[in-house]
This record gives C-alpha cells, sequence and structure tokens, in this order.
C-alpha cells in the first residue's frame, strides 16, 4: 500500500477537538457529559491533569450552567470552550441566545445526535438545527481534521472585534465523534500565532466598569438584534479569508461550501458532516453506474454563503438536499430544504429541489442507499412532498 | 429624553460602557412628600444617610453650629434630584428630626 | 497578596462616604435592596465583580442606556448566578496564573439575586457552585416572593402571605407551606462561611459581609438578607426598615452566622415580641384571623426553639 | 486491492472496539488512512458487540459499517457461528480465537471451503499476559500474522502508547506470543 498521510496520527473527532483546544490554549472549560460528546472533555480533563494544558476545568452541574459559565468567562477576557450534544444542548438553549446576544466568543463543539422522546442515544442533526436561529456561526466538519482545524479557525473568527460571536463546531455523534482516523496536530506555538488570544474589548475589569446585561427597553432592543445580523452577515468574508489564511499557513483549507466531484455533474446532492465524507468516497463508483452526480457539502451554514450557493448550483437541474432532522409540518418538512427553497426563490434559481429526510436516529444508510438517492438526484423527477427514505411504511 | 442614535453608535450587546451615567435618570420627580431636616435638633447619627435606597441624603463637609452652641462639622441635606420621597430617613430618626413635607411646601 | 483591607464597622461613622452603587436607580420609593446594594458595594470596594441574576435590582439598575453600578457588573439570567460566577472567578484564576491579568489584584466576585434566583430556579447552580468551593460570595436578597414580575409565590414566601398566586379566600388562606430554610441548605454544602442578614441591623449585615468576603480564599460564602418589600408586601414605603427590625425582633428572621460550621447567633432577643406586631403592619397578612395568626407565632416558637436547641442556651426567649 | 475492510465480533468488555482501533491506529502512523469504528450501542458488558476497521490508500473513506468485509475476526468463542461470517468476501479471512485448529474449526462449524481460516488460542495467551480474559491484543497478533497489514513492531508501539508501564509490556508479549502461535491456513490467494 501507498504511503499517502505524513505526520498524521490516529485520533476521533473528539479527540481532535480536545486536542485543538489543548494546541489553543484554551483558558477556561466548562462542560458537562453527554453522549457521544464525553470523550472530548474527557481527554481535555486529561490534557490538564498532566499538566499538557494549563487550564481552570468548571465541572459544572447542568449544561445550562455549562454554557453560562463559558460565557461569563470569556466576558471576562478568558478564552472559553464548551461542548455538548443532544439533551444538553437543548437545556442551553436560552444560554445559546444569550451568548450572541451578548456577543460572548465562545467556542463549543457538539457532537450531534437525535433529541428525545423516545430516547435515542444516536446521531441525527435534530439537535443543532433546532439552535439554527440562536444567533451562532455555525461550521459543520465533515473528517477528524476538518474538526481540529476548525476548531482553530472559530476562534480566530469568534474574537475579531468585528465578529464577537460564538461558533459551534456540528460532526456527527458516534459515527465521527467515535470513529478512528488520521489526524495532523499542529504545533502550539504555530497555532497560537494564528489565532492568537484577543479578549473582549469590554471585559468585566474593575479598572474600567461595564455593565454587561442590562434590560433594554424598546427603544434600543431591536438596535441591538440588528447589530447580531450585521455582525453575522459581516463574518462571512472573515470566516472566509481566515480559512484561506489557515491554508497558507498549514497547508489545509475548506472553503465556505464544497463541491466536489460537480462541475460536470447534472444533479447534486446536498449533504453535511459524516454523510459528506461517505458520499466523497462512493461518488466514483456512484458515476460509474452512469450517475452524472455530484456532492455539495454544506460546511458554513449560519451564515449561510448564499453567493457560493449560486455558483456551484446555478448550473445544475436537480438539487437533492438530505436532512437529518425534522421541521415538522413545515413545507417541506427538512429544515434544510426548507431555507434551500427560500435560497432558490431569492436568486432566482430554477433547480428541481428534492427534499429528503433520511439517517434519523442513526438509522443506517449504506452504499445502495446512497446510489438509490443518487438516482432519485439523476432522474430529476419532481417530487413535492418531502421523501421520508428509508422509513417503514 | 436622550438622543437615540443608529445601532452602529451603539456598543454591542446591550453592554453600558459609562456606567453612573444613571445621574442622568433623575428620579427625584417620583415624590410627592420631600425631608426637610432640622439641623437644630439632627444629632448627626448618619443613620439617615445609612437608611436611604437612593442615595439621597447627602453628608456634606459643612460645619454647623446649634443655638445651645453644639459644633457639628457635618450637616446633612437632601439630594431633590434623585429622593423618591419614602420617607424612611424620617421613621428611622432617632430624635425626630426630619419631617415629610409636600414637594410644593419645600 | 491583597493589600486592599476588607471594611468592617464598629459604628456607622466608619462607612465610607463614596458610593458605588449610586442614585438614579429605578426601585421603588422605600425599597431597602437599594439600601443593602449601597452597604454591600462600600463593603467589596471597586475591585469587585457583582453578578447579578435576573430580579428586581437587575431590572431597576440597569435600564439601558444607563447603569448605577460603578463596579463591574454581570448578568445573563436568571437560574445562572452561580455558573456564571463560576465562569468570572474560573477566568480570574486563569488569567492570572497565565500572566493575562495583574497577579496583585484581588478582584473579588460576588453574585446578587433575589429568592426566586436562589431558592426556586437558581438553586442547582447555587449548589453546584457552592459544592466545587468556588470563591465567591453570593448575597441573597430575600423578599419572599417574585415581586419583580408582580408578586407570585416563590419557595420563601412564608406562611400565611397573601401573594397573587397564593391569595387568600374561602379556600385558600395565602401561603399555606412553610418557607425554604436556604441557609440551611447553603451550610449543608459545608462551605466557610454562611450568615443571615438584615439591613435594620447595619453593623450586624455590614461586617458579614465582610466576613465573607475574608473567607473566599478558603471558598464561597452565603449570605441570606432579609429584604422588606414595600410594593410585594404591602407596606408604607417608609417602614422597611422597622418591619425587618420586627422580623428580627419577634424571631421570624433569627440572626445568625455559622463560621466553618461554628452557629452562632448574632443579636440574641431575651425579649420577644409577638408575631402580631410584625403581621400586621402588611397587607399581605391582613386576611389572616386571630386563629390563622396564633398558629404563625406557633411555627415561629418551634423555630425559636430549634435556634435555641442548637445555640446550647437561650438566644432568642420567649415572648415579653 | 485499494480497500482492506475489517469486521470484528466480541463481546462487549473483550475488546473488540479497542483491537479495531488500534490496528487502525497503527496503519495510520504508518501512513496509511484507515478508519476504526464501533457499532454504536448502549450495551454493556458481555452483550454480543462488532467493530469496523477500514485501511485504504484513498483519503475518502466511508463511514458506513461494513457488510462485506475482507477479514472477519472473531474474538468470542461463543461467537464461531456461521452467522457471524455473514457478508465476508469469497476468498476472505476468518481469524478466530480458539484452541482448534483451523481445519478442526471448518469441520467444527461446517464452514464452506472459500474462505482463508486462521486460529489462535487467545483466551490462554490473555489469561497467562494479562490475568484476565481480554483477548484483544492477542487476537491482534494473529491479524497481523495473517494479513501482514502493518508491522508487529507497530501495533506494538500504538499498544505501548495507550496501556502504559507494565501492561504494555505485557500486552506485547501477548501480540508476539499470538503472533508466533497462530496457525493459518490459506485456501487460495487473497489480499
Amino acid at each position: 500500500m501507498q504511503e499517502l498521510v505524513k505526520r498524521a496520527i490516529p485520533l476521533s473527532t473528539n479527540h481532535a477537538i480536545a486536542n485543538a483546544v489543548k494546541d489553543l490554549d484554551v483558558d477556561v472549560i466548562s462542560a458537562y457529559p453527554i453522549t457521544p460528546q464525553t470523550t472530548v472533555v474527557e481527554k481535555i480533563s486529561e490534557f490538564i491533569a498532566k499538566g499538557e494544558l494549563d487550564a481552570e476545568y468548571i465541572h459544572v452541574e447542568s449544561e445550562h450552567s455549562a454554557l453560562s459559565a463559558a460565557i461569563s468567562a470569556s466576558l471576562t477576557g478568558a478564552r472559553a470552550f464548551t461542548a455538548t450534544a443532544s439533551q444538553g444542548f437543548a437545556l442551553m438553549h436560552e444560554m445559546l441566545h444569550i451568548a450572541s446576544g451578548l456577543r460572548a466568543p465562545v467556542v463549543m463543539s457538539v457532537a450531534m445526535r437525535s433529541l428525545s422522546a423516545p430516547i435515542s442515544i444516536w446521531n441525527d442533526q435534530s439537535d443543532l438545527f433546532n439552535a439554527r436561529d440562536s444567533g451562532w456561526i455555525i461550521i459543520f466538519a465533515h473528517t477528524a481534521q476538518e474538526a481540529y482545524d476548525t476548531v482553530i479557525q472559530s476562534y480566530k473568527i469568534a474574537e475579531d472585534h468585528n465578529v464577537l460571536l460564538p461558533v459551534m463546531v456540528g460532526y456527527d455523534g458516534y459515527v465521527m465523534s467515535h470513529t478512528i482516523e488520521p489526524v495532523i496536530t499542529e504545533d502550539k506555538e504555530k497555532v497560537l500565532k494564528f489565532a492568537p488570544k484577543k479578549q473582549y474589548p469590554y471585559k468585566l475589569d474593575p479598572d474600567k466598569p461595564v455593565s454587561i446585561g442590562s434590560i433594554t427597553p424598546p427603544e434600543y432592543y431591536y438596535e441591538f438584534k440588528y447589530q447580531q445580523v450585521k455582525a453575522i452577515n459581516g463574518s462571512l468574508p472573515i470566516i472566509e479569508k481566515t480559512d484561506e489564511d489557515f491554508g497558507k499557513t498549514f497547508g489545509r483549507s475548506y472553503g465556505l461550501m464544497e463541491c466536489y466531484m460537480c462541475e460536470d455533474a447534472d444533479s447534486l446532492i446536498m449533504t453535511n458532516a459524516s454523510y459528506a465524507s461517505t458520499l466523497k468516497a462512493f461518488l466514483p463508483e456512484i458515476r460509474k453506474q452512469g450517475l452524472n452526480v455530484g456532492l455539495l457539502r454544506l460546511r458554513v451554514y449560519r451564515p449561510f454563503p448564499l453567493q457560493k450557493f449560486i455558483e456551484y448550483t446555478s448550473d445544475k437541474k436537480n438539487l437533492l438536499v438530505i436532512d437529518r432532522a425534522i421541521s415538522y409540518g413545515a413545507p417541506y418538512q427538512g429544515p434544510l430544504a426548507n431555507e434551500i427553497s427560500g435560497a432558490m426563490v431569492r436568486s432566482g434559481l430554477k433547480l428541481n429541489l428534492i427534499s429528503v429526510v433520511t439517517g434519523i436516529g442513526q438509522r443506517t444508510v449504506e452504499f445502495e442507499d446512497f446510489l438509490a438517492l443518487a438516482r432519485l438526484a439523476h432522474e430529476g423527477r419532481k417530487h413535492e412532498e418531502t421523501i421520508f427514505y428509508g422509513v417503514r411504511e | 429624553m436622550e438622543k437615540l442614535v443608529s445601532y452602529t453608535e451603539m456598543a454591542p450587546g446591550g453592554i453600558v460602557v459609562n456606567p453612573g451615567n444613571s445621574l442622568e435618570y433623575k428620579t427625584g420627580d417620583w415624590k410627592v412628600l420631600i425631608p426637610v431636616i432640622n439641623q437644630e435638633t439632627c444629632t448627626r447619627c448618619r443613620i439617615c444617610w445609612y437608611v436611604c435606597p437612593d442615595n439621597a441624603i447627602i453628608e456634606l463637609d459643612k460645619e454647623y453650629t446649634t443655638k445651645k452652641n453644639r459644633k457639628y462639622k457635618v450637616s446633612y441635606d437632601v439630594n431633590s434630584d434623585f429622593c423618591k420621597g419614602c420617607g424612611m430617613c424620617a421613621q428611622e430618626c432617632p430624635v425626630k428630626a426630619i419631617e415629610m413635607v409636600p414637594v410644593e411646601v419645600a | 497578596m491583597s493589600e486592599n483591607k476588607i471594611l468592617r464597622i464598629k459604628s456607622l461613622y466608619d462607612l465610607p462616604r463614596d458610593e458605588l452603587f449610586i442614585s438614579g436607580h429605578g426601585l421603588c420609593p422605600g425599597c431597602t435592596a437599594g439600601t443593602i446594594m449601597r452597604m454591600l458595594t462600600k463593603v467589596t470596594g471597586k475591585d469587585t465583580i457583582i453578578v447579578n441574576a435576573t430580579g428586581c435590582v437587575e431590572v431597576s439598575t440597569t435600564r439601558y442606556p444607563y447603569s448605577n453600578w460603578l463596579v463591574p457588573w454581570f448578568h445573563s439570567a436568571f437560574e445562572n448566578s452561580g455558573a456564571s460566577a463560576s465562569g468570572i472567578a474560573a477566568a480570574i484564576k486563569a488569567m492570572k496564573r497565565k500572566g493575562l491579568m495583574d497577579k496583585n489584584k484581588d478582584v473579588k466576585v460576588v453574585v446578587v439575586a433575589g429568592d426566586g434566583g436562589t431558592v426556586d430556579i437558581g438553586l442547582q447552580s447555587l449548589s453546584g457552585m457552592l459544592e466545587r468551593k468556588e470563591p465567591v460570595m453570593y448575597v441573597l436578597y430575600d423578599n419572599e416572593a417574585y415581586m419583580n414580575t408582580g408578586i407570585q409565590r416563590s419557595g420563601s414566601t412564608p406562611h400565611g402571605a397573601w401573594t397573587t398566586t397564593t391569595p387568600a379566600g374561602k379556600v385558600w388562606r395565602g401561603e399555606w407551606r412553610d418557607k425554604k430554610d436556604i441557609a440551611g441548605i447553603a451550610a449543608a454544602h459545608h462551605i466557610p462561611y454562611v450568615a443571615t442578614a438584615n439591613p435594620a441591623y447595619p453593623m450586624d449585615m455590614i461586617n458579614k459581609f465582610a466576613r465573607g468576603l475574608e473567607v473566599l480564599n478558603e471558598g464561597p460564602s452565603f449570605i441570606q438578607v432579609l429584604m422588606a418589600c414595600t410594593t410585594g408586601w404591602r407596606f408604607d414605603p417608609a417602614l422597611g426598615i422597622t418591619i425587618s427590625r420586627l422580623a428580627t425582633e419577634t424571631g421570624i428572621f433569627p440572626l445568625y452566622e455559622i463560621d466553618h460550621d461554628n452557629f452562632r447567633v448574632t443579636f440574641p432577643v431575651m425579649k420577644r415580641k409577638p408575631v402580631k406586631e410584625y403581621l400586621k403592619l402588611q397587607g399581605r397578612f391582613a386576611h389572616l384571623t386571630d386563629d390563622e395568626i396564633n398558629e404563625i407565632q406557633k411555627l415561629v416558637d418551634q423555630k425559636v426553639e430549634a435556634i435555641n436547641k442548637r445555640a446550647g442556651k437561650t438566644v432568642i426567649g420567649p415572648i415579653a | 486491492m485499494t480497500t482492506i475492510e475489517i469486521r470484528w465480533h466480541g463481546r462487549g468488555g473483550q475488546g473488540a472496539v479497542t483491537a479495531g482501533e488500534v490496528l487502525a491506529s497503527g496503519a495510520i502512523i504508518e501512513g496509511k488512512y484507515a478508519l476504526a469504528f464501533p457499532e454504536f450501542g448502549a450495551e454493556r458488558r458481555g452483550a454480543p458487540v462488532r467493530a469496523y476497521t477500514r485501511i485504504t490508500d484513498n483519503p475518502n473513506i466511508p463511514r458506513t459499517p461494513i457488510e462485506n468485509p475482507d477479514v472477519v475476526v472473531i474474538l468470542d468463542r461463543s461467537l464461531l457461528k456461521k452467522e457471524y461470517m455473514e457478508g465476508l468476501k469469497k476468498g476472505g479471512y476468518i481469524i478466530a480465537n480458539t484452541p482448534l485448529k483451523p481445519d478442526e474449526l471448518i469441520k467444527k462449524i461446517d464452514l464452506p471451503n472459500s474462505y482463508n481460516v486462521s486460529t489462535v488460542d487467545a483466551t490462554s495467551i490473555a489469561l497467562k499476559w494479562l490475568k484476565a480474559n481480554i483477548v484483544n491484543t492477542a487476537i491482534l497478533g494473529a491479524v497481523i500474522k495473517t494479513t501482514n497489514l502493518i508491522k508487529i513492531d507497530t501495533i506494538i508501539e500504538v499498544l505501548k502508547n495507550r496501556f502504559h508501564g507494565k501492561i504494555g509490556e505485557s500486552n506485547a508479549m501477548a501480540v508476539k506470543e499470538a503472533y508466533d502461535s497462530t496457525l493459518v491456513m490459506k485456501l487460495q490467494e487473497a489480499i
């Protein structure tokens, strides 16, 4: 076999993220264990225990407190991190909005998992899509390497004084969180040179007191929300530049959205995280079966890179959007498909949009299933309803 | 009413970067009654200054000599801009040196 | 090392004139929370970060664009003051150690929270903070109901009290359960210092704040301050301190401290007044019949007996 | 051959997941692309578990469960049944923890003659070196001996990083003894 990967070490995505936290010299980690996030916080604890990371670890009693403490730590001037999934993520929900509202540059990793009830510990993306309107920058990673790299990029983005927004990095629970794969980790000094600590400009400091978290009457509140609109929209070029600069420094970059084997494709399948990496592996075989299909990988989700989307899809016939979350009772019952239909109207795209929900609760999707979905995209029939692929009727 | 500014001129997140500006927010017009301190009978015990929730009893480095020739280094006054007229100072005054009178009278 | 000596007072004359909690806030006229906050910040000094739970003090003191806090002040939600304070304390610790902040600066973290944010919705994060021995002083201003939202019953509402969710009628006669013993719950975490305080006893209250700050190098402190609420308790705004004093004089709100697990009543009341004197001044108890008042008297007698038993001697005497 | 797919069968606590990870880790250290992941369940000790390892020269590796493995590794004797070998490619390998010789095993469970079969008494080796029925490291010796996917020294390096001190040493000894005592019966050329 060829020797392809240089310097790589075997890491799960969870451990890759823990390594990023170490290499970023994060000051405060505040987290509560939840499956399948746990090995992130276990590994971080181990780094601190061994003296490889100098940080305060707050063993909070809930995810609500985990994010609360991360927010206040970051507003005191520290670099703060937390990680969560599923029910814990849902428990944080109030604080998600507060983090973005207070403009706290917190970074959080999300090992995406389904939501109760009934309880399922397995992967889908209900938790993250439930939080898409919380004002966070949201980036999906499709490999452990990308997760490591994206956490590093995230701090540079979040702490940029023109951004000052929290960032969440989403990846699939178990399928990525617990999978060992090659990851190149970087030298800490080089990482910190790329993403030097930038303290919050209005931090809690007795020498220059501020009041953070005021009650804001109707004549002011709207303007603060509009500031958030401007900040997240304005972050898009900063996210893009950060990724480009990362590429120049470390030799790896990902773009805002990835179009894979798609220049010559008539039809695209839009998906993210583990489905994207799996589809990349399957596409050559799918092409061999005469299906002229490519992959449109969703990476930066908030802010949505609309221009990239238009660029990649304007000459395509069919776009099959895979959702691994359900927007119950919505026009399309996949949250992403709903948004894409809006993006199409806004930009006058005449794609045939096919909305597919699948992989709910980690229902296995195998090669044959991807092949079937590729066929659906390739055939290009109209499907008015969201297709619940793989469900037993 | 304060001038309302564009979103670009506000620090993010509802953060007040110049705390202490509450002095622009006069709460004194809430009151109907205002305390009047009798400097003659006042014993300078500082209780009224202590209890006032609004910091509206002011302790001044102003000497005062009573008619009975008792000398005090300080005097107490009421900051009408912030006194809400609750009357707690008068109620707690051990020598009844504070009287609550209608604002118009004062 | 800290060069700031923590203020302890022998008389009111020892208090500095300078204010860190200044005028121009929107608390109700006669709100003793104003008195308590003024005194608290006089003791903490300027090198302090205040964490405020959602509640009366929060909404009244930082109505955008105004703030009357001259110390850094932080609020994010109702139920998370313990966690927020923990995050700040951790940030200070890490940043000092890593040279991102002046090592010699002794910055104190102090929570200010009402009873809803402490005994009810905030209990979990408070317990986490106490159990982790965070260097935070937690000051509960206890006005015994959700005053900010319009006088709804909380776990701290006392027996017999009318609130908008325990109204008095034929079936309900006001709150029928007993007030939660939050100081006891805090003490069960075996933190260095727990105390109850009352603004009608300034020296006692202020020196308890001082003690609460002194122990922070060992762990957290918790101080429950009675905060008579003119609006929710329905009394003449002039009477806040008077009613507060009666709460202690009647044995309803005894003043004690638990310093390193040593229990001590700090203000013995040898000649106790009947609870009726406390209740009759407040509209929230106006519906009570003599029989119902006697019932409350019995509950207070039992509580006093328990305090005396714990003190090992009579520190709160019988009704004179 | 660009991709080797290995499926591991064991019972919770025996270390099938760890074995899969250690093999992938070794491959990654040697500069190959590899992926290892368990079949994610909520089961605890004792329940049958499966794990997967893919080793490839392609940076894009599918994350789907392995239905048609090149190699099936069975760590627990009670799982030496044809149902656990389902989907194994023709010419693939069965590596089993058993004191039986390959031909005895074939006879016992009536295997078709389209597979290569290796056997090792990993349980005895584990009990000897690790004083416990944790057969994952010992079985790795058999996997290396049979497939030659990576160097035995690399496996030992991974194990010593994963298990420090004396335990690392014992694991290394178990791998070596298993490597030396594995019996391989190749029916036809494969891999």
